[in-house]
This record gives structure tokens, C-alpha cells and sequence, in this order.
């Protein structure tokens, strides 16, 4: 069974989330020749953009409006609009973000009429600007992800003729794992409205000349006929429903919704293709079910080595929730299961299926590394999965470290690093049963040694 | 190649008006007929500009005060500034005996709405006593970020209640990120805050050994401060403190008895150089550890300033055998790096540093500028009592010291100092523009469009700034190199950094998938002479 | 530039290659409902078993005529007929595989004549079976494979109508490898004969009913109609023209040969795709330049970390030419390139390109572990790249191992491991890449306390 | 569910008759009723059939003579064999002080066309000379593979000579892959040269400790006989030698100083164990140390033979200490294991020994048997006047060996050794048959086909065998457990082995992948209740 360890130290040791605008930035990168503008001290856009490019290897041109202290004074709204002219100007965008930090939401700046006015002002009614309050304080950048997803889709869709895509809203997985989604659409012969869609823009392919901003992304226009979907599949289990962009479609156009797990590992890949027969009544082609049946062939195989991972897993909660029950599936025991995040759905959905697990799992939220280090040695953790900052684990507490997530600095590749659908599936297992053979082969000596040959050494008279 | 009035004019005109006029200010096209040529400096950013500037908290906890390492740094503030500065500049630090060196921790209170509304002392408070109990590091900061000053939070109060609670250092910065116009402020924020707290608080009195040094503004990224420590211990000085790569707390408290402060980065600690100066009285010398030809000429300079033979033979016996030592390996990138062409747009002192390196390697900066730095990084000190103050930086509070009563000591006679200054820059620095070519370009707070369109003009071979405009050029098919963090590579300081540097950035050039930016599917069918068939 | 180090020893020690047997099993293998047999002592057929079912975890059935101490004075045709009656009636294949082994080729065993009695006297005449003569000392098992594969064509092929479909030969690559060259032939809308197809024999995913033979294989109706191609594409360049498939079907039906390297690396897999646009004059789409920009992105962006690695690449002739060349595009210089096979082809094309790297490259042929040890650890090799033998660089010389080719019997999946084509060659890079990465980040501290701290701290007072 | 007659008889139809009628003879249903039941084995595999076995070379090299771990094995012959014993048997040995450990390597003459045409003992002869120049190895063996009896190389000569040359012992072992009918014939030759050419050329002239033992027929697979040792010397044995498992020349020249020889794989070193009684007056005992209670029997019979009231005493504390410690943790494994059947083919004892260790997890074994077995391991040894030698055994040498003059001791009176005899297995083995339950299957050279065919009929629970037929009931969906080499698991020997096997076994039973193999898109859609809509 599991338990839930409160966090009960005011002081955050290491933290395991970042600030809600950073979550904001990235569904923006997502949306076709749009850009973003953080209302507040240039430090924030200026530190964020250095996170997202470490991760992406990708140039991430994010606009601040550079408030100072005048303008914490007398507000900002001048700065706001300078800003908007300079990114108008010279980025020609289709559509614009702006994200507030800490500092427009302290002074109580109203973006939503500092840039009606704006676009008043220039002439420029009709332009699409998406306003998203995310104060760093308000949540982590997993609900600065999500809450920034739902107002694009608050301000973008609008009631729509009845069409037969389907809705396909992704949490910030890699873009190479949006491409696999959208291979397993295109191979269901499914017509799909990805958003955000930033496979292609956070993982551009070397090409000239340069474009300020990368080709690809969701379609506004077809951000704006969601509302006339057939259905909407969002992996967005453990997203709160006043911050789940499907839920709004479901309420506002009544677009069914089918909330579901980041289809990763055999029951949440099932459950994806389910739901998508359920919508379009199309089956699961053989090439597909080939995938299907080298994944369990793969899984059946490594749990010889795979059952003595004990795992601790870490990160933002819709990742956190499909890997745990990947390794559950695998049988490599989660252990310990956290994330910064408030999140309380989580600690609920996982509690679903980890009943049936006869060990102890410690669920953390509003966590930090320090906790997690803290829980993970107690628990036994050997494998940890999640992002770059779980180096520690190792680093402290010698447990090898599979990178996942966001964001994977001290390694390449992060933004293709496939783990979805039944082959996604299979790579990442791959990953996790090598990293525990690695550890366990270079560790083999030692340990055997101290298991059953010590006592004989020394009983042996040396001749 | 080159730019020409016309070239940035055209570059100019993308911007609205009254950006243009303001951007145009910034950039020069150097012009020694010219002189003195005046360059805009350390004012606004202007808002939606793509700039690589940070901001305040950055400067203060990121910068200068971070890679202390025995001192637990709180971040006070909702989660993500500190997150962001987490380990992120690749200060290195060997753990003392004593196992205190924080370096790998990130500490913040994570402020919530609650603490927003109803004020975050308390937390900041309860924050500082688990700090104490958890590591019982030597002392501590506290560094506010924005929230913090607009809700009115004390930090100077929190700060003294608890060092009396605690019996430790607990020193209040009120770096919050929008003071200032970059993270500038935050380097004088931390420079007095460090002035005030720490120097001068040690036990010594004098000197412990000949030759005692400071080195101020060396940050020990990627290693640069262990390699330039090797050089001056074998030539025989003896290094108090280092403010603040690889730097405690205990060191940099002592650091009043050194005899000569040397000066790496102008901009971000020559505020606490002079004031050392007027309080204890040691003269500063502006070093530049950054090539082999500034090591050599820096190490001559502070040979000079204490003018002992004896010192001055084993300096150039030093040089003379790491020369004979590194010059056959430079030789060999040379041929390769020769001939070519970079940008050096860093930080506040690097975009001059990097110029010599380049030069050493045979390779000609055509662009250079900083992101925060005032017009003397640029002109040289001698234009410091021309510098209108703007509002920004008038916010930031001056320290006024005086000479210590206890502490004070002349180093050198006034006399002494007149003599030297002909000859070293004690005290001084002439700023990167006089060591520009004529026709090159001298940019400030160049961003991400400038970027492109001078790359576009200028073809430069190499692109050195950080990583936030690493992938610009890259995609434009020119090698970039990250001057902020290395690349994680390093050290480049020094001799053998010389060479760490040489090779790193001939692989850049050799690099061979440049090869294939060409797509085979335009162009001539070039495969299919190669196609057996 | 490149040297050559013969291999002056007698001893082989820790060979680098296999026996001929063993490589000639894996092409019936892929062949849709084929079985094998091996002419000889039974051992050889259950250690070859064991080999190849523990690097493709699938069962391997072989077939032996368990020849005994009587066979080697009487001969063993009777044996050989026996186990030809007891797999016919218990496989029922369409095909079988009859390879020799040392037993066998020095008692002079006649198995053409003997298979073709045993079919006339059984009444099967025109029931496939290939002979293929596999003395174990005759050369190593890549020989092994590349001369089935002719023996096949040889015996199978007809002169046949010209068509439009293109063979493609491919040598013992990982079935993720075969199913990623599938793909790009669809994607480029080639119509192809793909040869030996064991993607999904040796891959196999579960299914029930259990198989004795599992599903996929090229069809012998399509290797009929080889003669009849447009062209054949071979990824084939260090194979001897006496073994050559492509090279028969060239001389003996005029199909035209492409004779190419493995499609790893840009320039490789640039000439397969330029080589099918000659062929069918289709260009390549607009995905596939994607993922080539991709490739390129990555390229780039890790050389800083790649022109550190010092590579020791060993295993199959054509395999280890491949991934050299694929290391040089990215400045991981190939310091020691090692093959156990006599393969005289391989200097040649090496030197073709290596001389353009102003670095010494050793090029062993014939040669064993323990010379490619001594010579990595004498060349200052940083990373391997091989099979799972290479196991011993890293115990014995601390030099890591990133698996690839066969056996890989130490971890898991070798069987998956794609690297071929644009998307596959990025993956190996990043396997590359990150190894290079973890060796460098674990090994630092240690490093940079020798070179920079050390004087510092001898020379520095404690206080 | 149980196998009849007529199930075999559907099974074997689809065999050729001839063949038929030959699996028939190695096939039984367990029926006490009709004891003795006789079985074929020991006979030549059938051509075509998808056996198991391998050949003599693997029997003597590779499972022998191999984990001799301070003597270089050179394989005479082509490379392939040579390549395919490396190391794969996982017998594990920790390095001496002195260094000599070579399991890590495979050396082998690599036989080239040219070498069978104009033979081979010329490079044989040099490889010698390199081996022991680069090895200084305290012995070699030379193995045989196929083409080199063919051919006609005089292994023995060219072993004579070397041996003279370089003054250590250099044996030639003649087990070309042919002779015999399964790996057991090369069991038989390797075990004739160990006793001919390293028992009693060492030193020792009497057993140096109290309770001195060798243990004959342990391999060392994944550290059994470290597990075995810890035990035994607890007890206060002293184990003189191993053969194999961790053994060494220099270990294995002394056997024949030991009181007793325990006979662990009565298969593949019953020779021996005959010989060296015969030759040394030493008895063996046949033990199990796989399985909790055969351990303890074990232990308990070795304590019985030297009938000292203080070993048994202690033996008793032990096995009391043991169980108590493993009982509870078994306990939870068994709550899984319970009431589960299984299939255990492997080897030449495995097959028979681990039942035990089944048993004590309370599962139930419903088919058995053996590779290479020999009707005695079946039926029991008093079966062994009565086998027919054919004619592929007569040609493996028998050594016919007599008393040593110098070295003979009688260890214990003919009279106590019949007293004993009736209470423990001294020089005796009772085979598999006897502990089936009526109704399951004995199965001798079972093949891929059988394997399949009475997985369907019988539906075990587990599936114990090796890496080849591994993979037919995994795909059929039962777990399967590799006992040649444990799946890089071990060790499984003693109490602790028990509880590593437990837990192992259970997982395998537990693997969560076992739900996923009915496909959701048959059956009911058993998802859409899971749907949130």
C-alpha cells in the first residue's frame, strides 16, 4: 500500500517545480508563428529562456516588458505596450502571449485591458493576444502549462459547424513524443487537431535560412474550430478542471471529453486506442498491434531484471502518473512517487491502482528534492526516473538517475527522447532495465563478495 | 567584411522610431579619428527587445554572492528564481575539510499567494532557523526577489533578528528584479552588502605571508580560478580571498590584510575594490587572466607593483617555462583558428577578456559589446564623473566608506602609486573600446535581432555569447560558444586554459557537420559519381 | 592518418569473430516459413542456438544431423536424410537450410547430392532446399551470412520478368534496423524485395497461438522474382564479390547493383536516398527532410561534446565500416577499428575517408580482444562501440561500451536498437553522446582536482 | 491435468514411425505400480529433432575442465567453439592473490583451411608456447573440437612435449565434438584426465584440518558454491577442493587427502568420485544442496558419515539457525508459490535436484528430465551392470585405475561403510524415478517439439530449462526460468540460494506483463467503464 508523507519544513531544499509563467511559455511555442511577452522584471524572461534553450537546444525568443522600479510604482502598462510594438514590429507574429510574473500581479496589473486597449490603440482589433495570469507564486509550471492552454482555447475557439477531427491536447511531452502521437493518429487514419503542437518548433531541423520563428505548430485556425470536434482526448488526468482546456470545450461546446492518461505503457496505450475506436469506430491496424505485441514480448522479458527495480519517481504529475503505472505494469515497484506541485489529484488517481501493489509507496506533493532524496533512501529506491535535477539521487545516494521530462540539461537529446505509445513504451522500458543491469553488473562484483564470499575467504586457510 | 552607417541603418529601421533612436545610441562603429566615441550604457532596456539581460536578484544572488560556499544563500520568493539560479553559472568549489560548501543546494522559501497577501516575514524566519539547524553553514543572505520589496517584507529586520537569534552572519539583500536595469545593480547590491558585512569582520591584522593578494571578480567558472591560483602560488603569492568564485565566508572576511587587490571583472566588483581601498587602503591592479598574452602582461604588472626582484625574476621564469610549455601546442590550433573571425558579446567584462584570447589564436573579434556593462567598461574610468546617473541606478544605495580606524594601512606612498599607474593600471581601466580595430563594431545589450542581422553582414567564423543566443547562430551555420558557462567545458583561464580553450574552439571550426548544411537535394547530383554500380 | 597492425600472434585470444555456421543461420531465419539444419556434430547447432536466442531472446530452432563418431568413417548421408524427414514432418516448411560445418567439410561431405537424392527419393522434387558449404574454419560468420544469402539467391532465382520492384539486401542488422529501412521505402513509395527480412521472425511479438515457425520473412515467390528487379540496393560495400547476392544477380540477370554502405551517418544514408531517387526517380518527402534537419540539429549541437570521444569500433566488416564513417561526421575519431574477420575490402574503403582525419587510425583485421585492448589502450580510445564482448575495454580499461551489432547478450534489446537512417542515426549518436557525457560527469571531479586543484591545494595554508 | 498413454501416443504421432518408436523408449509415465520402469537414455539423439544436448567438447571444456580457473584452456580447433563456451556457463571463481584467474579469457588456435589441410600441432605447439608466455598459467589443457581428430593431429604428443618444454603440466583432452552421443561423453574424458594427471601430483600427504572434504560435480553457477562453503565451514569442514566450481589445479592435486568426497552432480563426476575411491580409499557421499530440506538431509548425512557427536551437534545449530533465520521469508513466497506445477528439464542432476527446491515452495513438478542423462541418474545406480555401453560410448576410454601405493588409505572399515550405507547415500545414488509421483512425466532428451506439445497438455505453472527452449513456453505465455545460468540470477544453492530462488520464482509468477496477454481488441471492451467522458 501506499502512504502520504507531508512535507512538513517550511524551507523548500532543492526544489522539484518551477514558476507557473515558465510552464506559460511553452504551449505558446506551440501555436504557429505566435509569440510571448512576460509582463514583469526582465530577469524572468531572461532566466526562463535560458532553461527552455538548455533543454530544447533550440533558440527561445521570449519578449519581457522590463518593468523597473518606476514602473512598480506607476504600473506598467507603457512598458507592456512598448513591448507589444517592438515584438509586432519585428517578429511578425499571427498571435501573441502575455504572461504576468510575480511582479504584475503583485502591482495588480490588468493585462486583459492594458492590451484591449492596445489593440484599440494600433488598430489592431481582431489580432488574437491571449492573456494568462500566472503569478510565480500562484502554482508551478505544471498549472502554468495548463491554465495557459485553456485560455488560448478560451480565447481562440469559437462555436463551430460540427466536423469530424478529434482533439488531441498534449501535457509538455517531448516533441518527439508529439510526433509518435500524431504517427499513431495517422495510422488510425484519425484526422486530428493537436494543441499545443510544438514538435517541430522546440525541435527544429537544421534548415536555412533562419527563421525568427520556426515553421510548424497548431493552426490558429484550427485552434478556433475545436469547439466543432467530434471529441476531445486530452492526456490531462490529474489537471484540475478549472485549468483543463477539455473540460472547457466540454462545458462551454459540449465536445465530448475523453480525459486520459500520457498513453504510455500497455494499459494507457490500450485505453488511447479504445477511445479513439469509441469516437471514430476505427480499429487498430495490424502494424499497430505488432507494436503492441513486441512491447508485452519485451515486458515479459526483462522482468527477470526489472523486478528488482525499485523506483523513485519525480516530476510534473501527468508524467509522473503514466510512468508510475508504466513501471507498475513492469513491476518495477514504485517507491517513492512525487512532485512540486500541489496537485491532489494525483495522490488520488495513484492510489487507484497502487492498492493493488503490496508494497509501500510514498506519495509526495508540494515536494522538493531534498524530501525526495530523504524518502528514496529511506524506501530503498534503486532507479530513479525524471528530469536532469534527480542527479542528485545519484550523485548522493548512488541511484542511477533515467532521464524523462523536463528539463534534461546534463545530457543530450531530452526533446527526442521517445516513451509513448507501445514502441515509445518498449524504448523507455529498454532504458530503465539497462540502466538497472548497468548498476547491477558494476556492482555485481562487490556485492557478491560481500555476500557469500566473505565468510569463506576468511574461513579458507591461504595456501 | 564589415559594417557601414548605411549597413545599420538598414538594420535600425525594423525598429519603431523611438527604438531606433535609443538602439542607435548603443551601437558604435569603431572609429579612432573619432575619439573619445561615447556609447549608451547601463539605462532601460527597452521592453519586447529580445535581450539577454537578467535582472537584479540574478546579479546579486546568481552572481556575486552565490559561489560563496560555505554560506547558505535563501532565495525569498516565490520558487522559480531560485530554481533558476540553481547551480547554473558552473561556479566550482572544492568542499573544505569542514564539509561546508553549499553550492549544490538551492534554498528558497517558495513563497505562496498566502505569503504574498499576508506578508512572508514569518516564513522567511521560520525558513532561516531550519537553514541554521539543517546545515549550521558559517553565516547566511537573504535575497529578495520582486514580491518581496512591493509587499513590504523587512528582509533587514528578519535578517538581523535572527543573526542575533543564531550567533551567525545573516546579511539582507534587497535585490529584488526590478531595481536597477540589469543584473549590474545586483553586483553593487551584493559588493556593499559584502563591504559592509564581511570584510574587515576576520581575526588577522596583517598579512600572513609576502605577496598576500585578493582576487576580486573571479567567478571560477568551469575552473578558471584553480588554474589561475596554480600560476601565482608557484610564483609565490600568497591569495587571502577570492570574491567569490570558489570563496567563503571565512576567507573574504580576512580579506582587509591582503597588499594588492586584483580586479578580473571590472564591471561587477570594482565597487568593492575601490572601497577597499579608501577603508583599508589597498590599491587595486586590473588584471586579465583571460590569454596567454594578457596572463603574461597581468602577471608583469603585479610583479611591478611590488617591485621585488627576486618576485619579478621568478614571475618571468614562470612565463618563460609555461610558454615553452603551451606556445608548440597553441601553434598547432593556430594554424587552424587563424585568419578568422569572431563575435564576443559577454557579459560585463568578457566581451573584452575573450578578445585576447581570440587574438592569440590568430582570430580578429569584429563585434564585441556587454550586456550590462557602464560606459567606463567601455570608454574607461575616466569617463566615471561624466556618467549621468539615471532614476534606475540611482535606487540602488551607495556605500560611503571611510578609512578604518583599526585596519587602515597605506600599501605604497602616493608617490609610489603616481609612478606605477604610468605603467600598470593600478587603479584603472581603460574599458574595451581602445582595444577595438577601427570598423569593427562595439554593440551594447545587442539582442536577439541584432544578432541575426549582424551575423548576416558580418559572417562571423565563431559566436561566442551565452545559451540563450547559442542556437541563432548555430542555425545560421556558425559555430557558437558559449562564454557564460563554457559549454561545461573549461577551464579557460590561464595557461592551460589557453589551451583547453584552443582546443575547444578548433573543434568548432573542424566540426564536421557543417559539412552537410548544404542539403545533397539541392545543388548538383554530387552522390552519384560515388554510387557503385 | 591510418595504420595498419597485422596480428603477429598465433594465439587468438577473446576472439572478435564467429564461425561461418553461425552467420549462414540468420538469413533462413529470415525467409518467410524456412527452416535450417546443420550438417555436423549436434553441438553446433545447440551452441549457435544458444547464442543467437540470447541476443534475440526467441526461441531458435535449428536442426542437426547429430553426426557421431560413426558418421565420421561411414559419412553421413543417412543422418542428414533422417533429420531432413524428422523436420519436414514435425516444421512442415516451405524451405530448408542446409548448412555444413567443420565435421562435415573435412569428412567431404556431398550435401548438394545428398539433398537432392534425399528430395528425389522422398518424391519432393522442387521443394526448396539451399545448400550452403560453411566449413567453421573456413571464415567468420559475417562470411557465413553474405555467402547463405548468394547460395539462396543461387538456388532460388529465375530469370523472371522485368519489374519495378527494387531488391534491397541487408546485412545482419538489428530487425528494428530492417522495419526503419522498410518504412523509409515506403515513405519514399519504393516498391521493394527486401532481403533477408527477419524484422519480425527474430523480433517476434507475442501472439497465441505459439508459432513453431513464426510469421514474416521475404516471401520465396518475391526472391524468385529477384531477377527480375529494377535494381538492387545492397548494403554490401565490404562484402567479396564471390559472396556478393547483388553481384550475382548483376552478372547472371543484369538487375543493376547499388552496392552501398549501411545507412547510418548523413553521407550513408544521403547516398541510399539519392540512389533510390536514381532508381525510381522519386524525391524524398518532405518528412524525411525533416527528420535529415534533425539529424543535422543534433549533429551540431553535440560536437562539443562528440569531438572528445576517442572511438574503438569493432565487430562485422560491413557494420564497423558504417558506424566509422558515421563517427567521423561527427568528430569522434575512430582510433582502432577492429574486425575477427579476414575482410581485406574493409582497409580499403577506410582509408578512403579516414585519411581526410589528420589522426592515426588503427585498422585490425583478423583480429581478437586482446589486441583491440591493447591497441585502444595504447591509442587512448575513450569509447567503444561493438558488441557485448567489448564488455572487457570496460572492466579491464575502463573504456564504456555502447552495444551495438550481435551478440549484445549483457543488456537488453539489442534486438530494437535502431540506427539506421536519419531518425536511427540520431538515436545512436545520442546513445553515443550521453555515454561520452556520463564517462566525462563521473569522471570529473577527479580530473579536475588532478589537473587544477592540486597544486592549489598542496601550496595553499589550511586554515 | 496429467498425461496419458493416449495423449503420448496423439504427441509421438507426428513423428516418422521409426522415430516414434525411438522417443517412446525415453519417454515415461510415472506408474510405481509398475516398477522398476526402465527408461532409454544415454542413447544417440535422433537427427532433426531440436535437442538440447550438446557435444563433447562442451561436456569436457565447457563444463569441466572450464571453471578450472588457474589453468589456460586452449580450445584446438576453428574459432566458433572456442567463441561459444567463453564464459557462458557462469561459473564464477574470485581471483587468487597470485593473480591466476583466466575464466575471463577464450584462447583458441583459430584453425584456418590451411591448418586442416596440412594439420594443426605445429600452430598448436606455438599457441602453447604464447599461452605460456603471456599467461604463465599453473597448467593447460588443450580440447579438442571436430576437425581435429579428423585430421589427425597428435594432441598428445604435442601436449607431451610442451609439457617437457615449459615444465608445467600440459594436457590434451580428445573430446571432438562426435565422440559419444551429448556433452556427458566429454564429462567422462575430462574427468579421466583430472585423475590421471592432477589428483594426487600434489604434495599433501594427509588431510590438513579435521572434517576434510573435496565437493565433486559443483560448478560455481552464479556463486552456488560460495553459498555451499559458507555453510560447510560453519559446520567446520574444510573443503580441500572443488571440481569445478571456483577449483583450481592447485586445490584440485591435493584431493586425494580428503576423508570424504561429496558428489553434488552425480552425472557429470560420478567417474571420479569411483576412480578416486578406488585409487585413494576415499568414499563418496551423494548430497543436494538445492532445496532447503535436501541441504539440510545433506548435511545431515555428511555429519552421519564422520559420526562425531560434536559435527553433528553443530550441524544441527546450523541448519536450527538457518531455518529459523530463511523459514519466515520463505514463508511469504510460498503463499504465492503454493499449489503451482512445473516443468524442470535441464542437465544431468538439475533436473532431479531442483524438484526439491520446488517442493520446499510447494510446487509440484509434473514433467522431468534430463539432457544427457544416463539410465542410473533415472533409475538409480544399481541399474548400471545392467546398461547396454553402445557403440558411441565404447569409444571414450575407460581408465581403469588401482590403488595407490603411496597414497591409498582406507577411510573407513567395510563394515562401517555398510552400516552406513543403509542410512545415507554413500556411493550411492537413488535417481530421479524414485521421487516422481505417479502420473508425471519422465522425460529423457526432451525436444523444442515435446516442449510444446506437452506445455498444451499440462499447462505447468513454471517452465525450468535453459536459454534455448527458454522462449517456447515464455511466448506461450508461461514463465520460464533458465536453471544452466539462472538468468544472471544465483546463487540458488544453500539457504540462501532457497530464498534468492523463491523470491525469484515468485516474481516470475507476479510479472505483471502476464495480464496484458489477452489483447483488448478481443473480448469484451472491457475499457470503456475506465473511460472519463
Amino acid at each position: 500500500m501506499k502512504k502520504e508523507t507531508p512535507n512538513f519544513r517550511n524551507v523548500t531544499e532543492n526544489p522539484c517545480h518551477m514558476c507557473m509563467p515558465m510552464g506559460g511559455i511553452i504551449p505558446f511555442k506551440g501555436i504557429e508563428q505566435s509569440m510571448v511577452i512576460l509582463h514583469g522584471s526582465q530577469g524572468c524572461a531572461t532566466y526562463m529562456r535560458r532553461h527552455i534553450a538548455e533543454h530544447f537546444n533550440e533558440p527561445i525568443d521570449v519578449g519581457s516588458s522590463s518593468l523597473n522600479e518606476k514602473g512598480t510604482v506607476y504600473g506598467g502598462e507603457q512598458n507592456l505596450k512598448t513591448g507589444l510594438d517592438n515584438i509586432m514590429k519585428v517578429y511578425r507574429p499571427k498571435l501573441v502571449g502575455v504572461l504576468t510574473t510575480c511582479l504584475a500581479e503583485t502591482i495588480g496589473e490588468d493585462i486583459e485591458r492594458i492590451t484591449s486597449d492596445y489593440l484599440r490603440d494600433r488598430g489592431l482589433e481582431g489580432f488574437p493576444v491571449v492573456t494568462v495570469p500566472t503569478p510565480g507564486y500562484g502554482d508551478s509550471h505544471f498549472e502554468g502549462y495548463w491554465f495557459t492552454l485553456t485560455r488560448i482555447v478560451t480565447k481562440l475557439t469559437q462555436r463551430a459547424k460540427r466536423h469530424s477531427r478529434v482533439n488531441v491536447i498534449v501535457p509538455n511531452i517531448s516533441p518527439a513524443d508529439i510526433r509518435e502521437i500524431k504517427r499513431l493518429l495517422e495510422l488510425m487514419g484519425v484526422e486530428y487537431i493537436l494543441f499545443p503542437d510544438f514538435s517541430e518548433t522546440l525541435d527544429r531541423p537544421f534548415e536555412k535560412p533562419y527563421q525568427k520563428i520556426p515553421a510548424g505548430g497548431t493552426r490558429t485556425a484550427d485552434i478556433k474550430v475545436m469547439a466543432g470536434s467530434a471529441a476531445t482526448i486530452q492526456f490531462g488526468m490529474t489537471v484540475e478542471d478549472s485549468m483543463s482546456p477539455g473540460r472547457f470545450l466540454q462545458t462551454e461546446y459540449d465536445v465530448p471529453l475523453y480525459n486520459l492518461p500520457i498513453p504510455m505503457g500497455v494499459e494507457n496505450t490500450d485505453l488511447f486506442f479504445a477511445c479513439l475506436k469509441e469516437i471514430t469506430g476505427k480499429e487498430m491496424p495490424a502494424s499497430l498491434r505488432l507494436e503492441r505485441g513486441r512491447l508485452l514480448d519485451a515486458m515479459v522479458d526483462s522482468h527477470k531484471y526489472n523486478f528488482h527495480g525499485r523506483s523513485v519517481i519525480f516530476g510534473e504529475p501527468e508524467l509522473v502518473f503514466a510512468v508510475t503505472k508504466t513501471c507498475s505494469e513492469n513491476g518495477i515497484f514504485p517507491v517513492v512517487v512525487a512532485t512540486g506541485s500541489r496537485n491532489s489529484k494525483l495522490p488520488r488517481l495513484l492510489k487507484g491502482f497502487l492498492h493493488e501493489l503490496e508494497i509501500e509507496t510514498r506519495i509526495l506533493t508540494s515536494s522538493d528534492f531534498t524530501q525526495i532524496r530523504k524518502n528514496s533512501r529511506e524506501m530503498g529506491a534503486n532507479i530513479a526516473i525524471g528530469s536532469s535535477e534527480g542527479r542528485y539521487l545519484t550523485e548522493k545516494e548512488g541511484i542511477p538517475l533515467v532521464r524523462l521530462g523536463f528539463p534534461i540539461h546534463d545530457r543530450v537529446g531530452g526533446q527526442r527522447l521517445l516513451s509513448v505509445g507501445y514502441t515509445g513504451t518498449t524504448m523507455f522500458l529498454d532504458r530503465i532495465t539497462n540502466t538497472l543491469l548497468e548498476n547491477k553488473l558494476t556492482n555485481y562484483r562487490s556485492s557478491m563478495y560481500q555476500k557469500y564470499y566473505k565468510n569463506y575467504h576468511a574461513a579458507v586457510p591461504t595456501h | 567584411m564589415s559594417v557601414t552607417e548605411k549597413d545599420l541603418e538598414r538594420i535600425l529601421e525594423a525598429y519603431p522610431a523611438k527604438v531606433k533612436r535609443n538602439r542607435k545610441k548603443h551601437i558604435l562603429i569603431k572609429d579612432s579619428s573619432q575619439e573619445p566615441q561615447e556609447i549608451e550604457a547601463n539605462t532601460r532596456t527597452i521592453p519586447g527587445i529580445i535581450t539577454n539581460r537578467g535582472c537584479a536578484y540574478a546579479g546579486c544572488k546568481g552572481v556575486v554572492l552565490g559561489p560563496l560556499k560555505d554560506i547558505v544563500h535563501i532565495t525569498h520568493g516565490p520558487v522559480g528564481c531560485g530554481y533558476y539560479s540553481w547551480l547554473t553559472r558552473r561556479n566550482k568549489a572544492k568542499t573544505p575539510p569542514d564539509g561546508k560548501n553549499y553550492l549544490a543546494y538551492c534554498v528558497t522559501t517558495d513563497m505562496q499567494e498566502k505569503d504574498i497577501v499576508f506578508g512572508g516575514e514569518k516564513k522567511l524566519a521560520q525558513v532561516i532557523d531550519e537553514v541554521v539547524e539543517i546545515f549550521k553553514p558559517n553565516a547566511i543572505t537573504i535575497s529578495a526577489t520582486c514580491p518581496v520589496g512591493l509587499i513590504g517584507d523587512d528582509i533587514q529586520a528578519v535578517a538581523k533578528a535572527a543573526q542575533e537569534k543564531h550567533g551567525i552572519p545573516v546579511m539582507g539583500f534587497n535585490c529584488e528584479g526590478y531595481r536597477g536595469v540589469s543584473q549590474s545593480a545586483g553586483h553593487h547590491i551584493a559588493n556593499n552588502g559584502l563591504l559592509e558585512w564581511v570584510v574587515g569582520k576576520g581575526e588577522m591584522t596583517a598579512a600572513p605571508a609576502k605577496y598576500s593578494i585578493n582576487i576580486l571578480g573571479e567567478y571560477n567558472i568551469g575552473g578558471d580560478s584553480w588554474e589561475i591560483h596554480r600560476i601565482l602560488e608557484e610564483i609565490g603569492y600568497h591569495v587571502i580571498a577570492v570574491a567569490s568564485g570558489d570563496g567563503s565566508y571565512e576567507d573574504l572576511k580576512n580579506a582587509h590584510v591582503a597588499d594588492l587587490n586584483l580586479v578580473q571583472c571590472h564591471r561587477s566588483i570594482n565597487y568593492i575594490a575601490e572601497m577597499l581601498e579608501i577603508k583599508y587602503g589597498t590599491p587595486w591592479l586590473k588584471v586579465n587572466f583571460i590569454g596567454v598574452e594578457a596572463t603574461c602582461q597581468s602577471l608583469r604588472d603585479m610583479a611591478q607593483y611590488f617591485g621585488d626582484e627576486e618576485l619579478i625574476k621568478k614571475t618571468e621564469e614562470v612565463i618563460a617555462k609555461e610558454l615553452a610549455r603551451i606556445e608548440p601546442i597553441l601553434e598547432q590550433y593556430r594554424k587552424i583558428c587563424k585568419g578568422k573571425t569572431a563575435f564576443c558579446f559577454v557579459g560585463g567584462s568578457r566581451g573584452h577578456h575573450y578578445q585576447k584570447l581570440f587574438e592569440d589564436l590568430g582570430i580578429e573579434t569584429v563585434l564585441a559589446g556587454y550586456e550590462f556593462a557602464h560606459r567606463d567598461d567601455y570608454e574607461g574610468r575616466q569617463v566615471i564623473p561624466h556618467i549621468k546617473v539615471d532614476a534606475d541606478s540611482k535606487n540602488i544605495p551607495e556605500l560611503h566608506v571611510e578609512p578604518d580606524p583599526k585596519f587602515f594601512k597605506l600599501r605604497i606612498s602616493p608617490e609610489k602609486a603616481e609612478e606605477l599607474k604610468k605603467k600598470i593600471p593600478l587603479s584603472y581601466y581603460a574599458g574595451m573600446n581602445v582595444d577595438m580595430k577601427d570598423g569593427h563594431v562595439i554593440i551594447d545589450d545587442m539582442n536577439h535581432f541584432e544578432t541575426e542581422e549582424f551575423i548576416r553582414i558580418l559572417k562571423p567564423d565563431i559566436f561566442a555569447s551565452g545559451i540563450k543566443d547559442k542556437y541563432i547562430p548555430h542555425k545560421m551555420g556558425i559555430p557558437s560558444k558559449q562564454l557564460h558557462n563554457y559549454d561545461y567545458s573549461g577551464p579557460y583561464a590561464g595557461f592551460n586554459g589557453a589551451v583547453k580553450f584552443a582546443q575547444d574552439v578548433t573543434a568548432m571550426f573542424t566540426n564536421p557537420a557543417w559539412n552537410f548544411i548544404a542539403p545533397p537535394w539541392k545543388g548538383k547530383p554530387l552522390l552519384e559519381g560515388q554510387l557503385q554500380k
